[in-house]
């Protein structure tokens, strides 16, 4: 399996495919499916400071090859995270992106130092743009300036390397990589999900509790594509890819757009197998297209 | 590793009531599923415009066939299309899901009352069944919005008394199940529920002591406890306390979650 | 009908339908599949100074319940325009919308000022979004001040009242839809289409000539709601809603946005009769919801 | 108004070659269609993940029985999911569609070429029994990729000789079908062609001068000349200049446009 291993700053990873952060929980789940040994990684549920309930319900909605979902953040907190979720990956041989929220830039700095440090935290994935957040959150991933501060002061503090999880709701992506490239960070995620609503025709309101929610799955692939395209072309750290990711075609099309691997999000939950189906398809895609290594692709698109 | 997916193939859709379809499965899946109130999470077709799966509660299974029954409302986009499936497709099931209803609950000779409503009717049947089966006495208290709507009257009397409610009035006692609970006097040991979050809230203000039992019913992302969309409150609990239907539930105590 | 009429700055409407410029040619391809009369109105295509060829082909992509384009503005130029489009609209009873583009603030100025004055033209579509535009086009739409800049030479010129169609790949669309209001739009259009990309995994090439493409269709639906959502309860001039609308029930969902009226763009490409089939059944749904005209629908998700 | 959307029933589905499929389609829309080398738009299905309808040409036509034949390679998501539906199944079509081979040009008695590649094939076979019907004297010659590409010989045959190519050599003369052409010095009145682009580039380079008319492929959106996706540079044309393929084309003289 050589040929789809890939190893980037804090996560040497067997093969380029990790859930995404928000729709695996803590991994314990679906470990009931299948040898979560199997993944490249995984990306845990957002961690903040203190133990959060989220939004009220309903917090998801479906869309035409999308859904919304208003989660709100809801996690144990920092100690619960740590005392109830990482233990778990004890038995484990698989490298763990924590990723990370708050709506403070101390609140970001104090569970990135703590969390850091845990064993079995293998790099952290800061979340600058849950758009589900009322206060900060939203402000940090459309501002250069800012998502550049905390980027250097989550570096400072951080015993692994840091990724920058982008918000894809901005005019000017580019912009806002490069700023978080030059504050130290050492790699990027993207994308979180776009802002969207829907409306109930009958009820006359939103579907939501929260109104608003974030926009996942196929339906936002092209978006995603397009902003990896264009940021990698830019800077010089790796790009964790995601945004409607399902089949293994799709994971190809992430890392010729410039992604150095890939995050599998919604398509968890319209099926649950398919990380390990996508690892599967891999090797029969690089022999198709007669290349040795995952590592042959990334950028293809435009570096050949 | 507990196989929780697979493929089932229809053998059977039919209309019971006005847009309610009862959908009978099959398949080797079925050898796994044994809890009434538990429920599956159906994927509508192969097609990549409905993404996400819909929970469906077991209504009845014949372990010796492989065979389980649901029975839903076409209402939406996703059911619509599933009752438009013949028989011979197949259908990407997970499950069993969820913590289903208490059955250890009702002893041997006592009685217990299923009050359900509507859409929620369906998993009473399977467990009536299985209450059946320990010696328990059932009554069954169903309520419909009309004459229309009602199903499984027949299936339910092979149980135990039977009392019908429509809300028009058009068929049965006129009125909600809390009024044909009140007027015949109906009393229990156990009492099992599932219908709209009204009915619950009704009889979690009548019988918050008792031993009673209620489902819940809330949109979902994963249905296997991964994403969190499916949370309520717990009563009294503290601020960030929380129950997630698909795996907590969606069977609860009554009084233990805020509905 | 009276139920479905709707009266907006220069388009007095029968109902709320129109389909979306650049998806419904000049009116005659459709019109040999119904009667053009039966709209509300009709938004044509963008038309430029001079006549352009536009992109190279592959021009279109198609996405999970979308579609990308990178059709680049092609049109026969003003006076073609004015010269073989729109004297055909003389037999037809309908307000016409000209979207209008350009590439530096005079073309905008001449096109608007010439064409604002020509019969069969009811209302100006400043289009200042189309992300297929290399020079100029995108700025327009990203940047608050230069929009309003903008707005305001056109509405100085025009002849007949200006909307203005807004690009939806921005971090505040708000603030535009605010600054546009002031410089003294009649109206705004939106959403316009998000820019996306295909790759084509077996080739490794974008599957556009232009790389990059405008995304449209059900899959941006719920951006185009949440977008119109948040501008309505800001601005106090009406909104053209579109974005991803196949259905009468879609049309509904935009009115309680807070749109007055909408527009349909890529469903007609999958059913050229989704606009007399949205306009049979809106009736029925006025019936369904115990209202007796749609305007009593508009804003209907916040404003009651 | 003419009618040009319809509903029309799938009576055929059959596998003809390695992933091409033979459809027969059978509706009131049928009436409209007549001239060979135009197209229909086709929706995959009802469902909404894949929006865009599939151009794909007619085949051949039965007025009377009112059914219409399409060839086509599942290659892609949509035309894979056209191949999964079955007898009886009804299909969304617009069209006829396009402007087709101009019959008019092959005068009785006069030497005919059609020239296909791959899956530009089909709509050759209904242009060459026109022609014959018209008193044409008709040659074919096909190019596949390889022997189990090839479909319609048999039928090919009954219009006229028939000369097939496979690129791999495995039937047929190995090489292309201008390969043919020269070998055996195929000459003609008035060639009619459809097939990949390289090959029409090659007939263009030899027969610019002459009656040659060549069916073009295009990636379309709305198929009757509203959304400017699939136009074409005009040879020797101003910088602005186009013809669109959907609605002045897909048929065109040889050298009218760039290819
Ligand atoms: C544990 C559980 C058991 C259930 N058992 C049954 C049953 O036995 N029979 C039955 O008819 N219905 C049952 N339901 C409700 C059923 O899930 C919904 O009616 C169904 O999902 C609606 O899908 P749709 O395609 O008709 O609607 P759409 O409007 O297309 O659905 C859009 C989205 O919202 C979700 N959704 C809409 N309504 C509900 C709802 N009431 N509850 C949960 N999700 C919803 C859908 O799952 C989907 O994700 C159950 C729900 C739960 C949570
Ligand atoms: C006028 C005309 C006539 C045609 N006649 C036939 C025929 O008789 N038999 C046949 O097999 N094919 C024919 N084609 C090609 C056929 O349209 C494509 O093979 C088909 O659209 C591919 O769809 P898919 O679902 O397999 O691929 P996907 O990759 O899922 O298609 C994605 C999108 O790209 C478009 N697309 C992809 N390839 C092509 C192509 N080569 N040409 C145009 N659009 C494309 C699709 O229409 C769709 O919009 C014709 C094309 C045109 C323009
Ligand atoms: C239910 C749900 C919860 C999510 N929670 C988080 C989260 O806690 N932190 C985060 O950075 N992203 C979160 N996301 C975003 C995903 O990680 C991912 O970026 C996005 O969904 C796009 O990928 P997809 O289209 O494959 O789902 C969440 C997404 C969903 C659907
Ligand atoms: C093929 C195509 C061409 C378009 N051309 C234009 C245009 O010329 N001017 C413009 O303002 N918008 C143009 N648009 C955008 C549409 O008018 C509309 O804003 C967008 O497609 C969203 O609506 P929809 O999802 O209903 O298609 C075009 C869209 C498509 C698909
Ligand atoms: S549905 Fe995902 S946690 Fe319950
Ligand atoms: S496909 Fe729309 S103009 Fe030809």
């Amino acid at each position: 399996m050589e040929r789809l291993q890939i190893s980037l700053p804090g996560l040497e990873m067997k093969n380029p495919v990790m859930p995404a952060s928000g729709c695996f929980g803590f991994g314990k789940e679906y470990g009931q499916f299948f040898d979560l040994n199997q993944l490249g990684a995984i990306a845990i549920k957002a961690t903040t400071k203190e133990a959060r309930f989220g939004n009220e319900t309903p917090r998801v909605a479906e869309t035409k090859a999308g859904m919304l979902n208003a989660i709100g953040l809801q996690n144990p907190g920092l100690q619960g995270v740590i005392e109830q979720e990482l233990p778990r990956f004890d038995d484990y041989d698989v490298p763990i992106l924590a990723n990370i929220a708050g709506s403070t830039m101390d609140d970001y700095i104090e569970v990135a130092a703590e969390l850091s440090q845990q064993r079995n935290v293998s790099a952290i994935e800061l979340n600058i743009s849950c758009p589900n957040v009322k206060q900060g959150g939203i402000a940090f991933g459309t501002v250069p300036e800012i998502a550049a501060e905390l980027t250097k002061e989550v570096k400072a503090v951080s015993a692994v390397p840091v990724y920058v999880k982008l918000s894809p709701n901005v005019a000017d992506i580019v912009a806002i990589a490069k700023a978080i490239e030059k504050a130290g960070a050492d790699g990027l995620a993207m994308i979180n999900t776009l802002l969207g609503m829907r409306i109930d025709a009958k009820t006359r309101r939103p579907v939501l509790a929260n109104q608003y929610g974030g926009l996942s799955g196929a339906a936002i692939k092209p978006v995603a594509l397009r902003m990896i395209h264009q940021v990698s072309q830019q800077v010089d750290i790796p790009i964790i890819g995601m945004g409607g990711i399902q089949t293994a075609e799709d994971v190809i099309e992430f890392l010729l757009a410039g992604a150095s691997c890939i995050a599998v999000g919604t398509a968890n939950f319209t099926d649950p197998y398919t990380c390990p189906n996508i690892i599967r398809d891999l090797p029969h895609w690089l022999d198709r297209l007669e290349v040795q290594s995952i590592t042959d692709l990334i950028g293809g698109s435009w570096n050949e | 590793m507990r196989k929780k997916q697979g493929r089932l193939t229809i053998v059977k859709q039919t209309e019971v009531a006005r847009d309610s379809y009862e959908l009978v499965l099959e398949g080797e899946l079925v050898k796994h599923m044994s809890q009434p109130g538990q429920f599956l999470h159906v994927r509508v077709d192969e097609s990549e415009d409905l993404l996400l799966r819909r929970p469906i509660s077991i209504a009845n299974i014949d372990p010796e066939k492989e065979q389980v029954t649901m029975i839903y409302r076409a209402g939406g986009a996703g059911t619509k299309r599933l009752a438009a499936q013949r028989v011979g497709t197949e259908v990407d099931v997970l499950g069993p899901l969820g913590q289903g209803f208490p059955l250890e609950e009702a002893k041997r000779g006592e009685e217990v009352l299923l009050v359900g409503g509507g859409i929620g009717v369906p998993p009473l049947y399977y467990l009536g069944r299985r209450l059946v089966e320990n010696g328990a006495r059932v009554t069954s208290v169903l309520g419909f919005a009309s004459q229309a709507d009602v199903f499984y009257e027949q299936p339910f009397k092979q149980l135990g008394n039977v009392h019908i409610a429509t809300a028009d009035g058009s068929y049965g006692a006129p009125g909600f199940v809390t009024d044909v609970i009140s007027q015949q006097s109906l009393d229990f040991d156990v009492l099992y529920s599932c219908g709209p979050t009204p009915m619950l809230k009704a009889l979690t203000a009548r019988y918050r002591e008792r031993r009673a039992f209620i489902s819940l019913e809330e949109r979902m992302g994963c249905g296997v406890g991964a994403c969190f969309a499916c949370v309520c409150h717990v009563e009294n609990g503290q601020a960030h306390e929380y129950r997630k239907i698909c795996t907590d539930g969606p069977v609860f105590p009554v009084g233990e979650v805020v509905l």
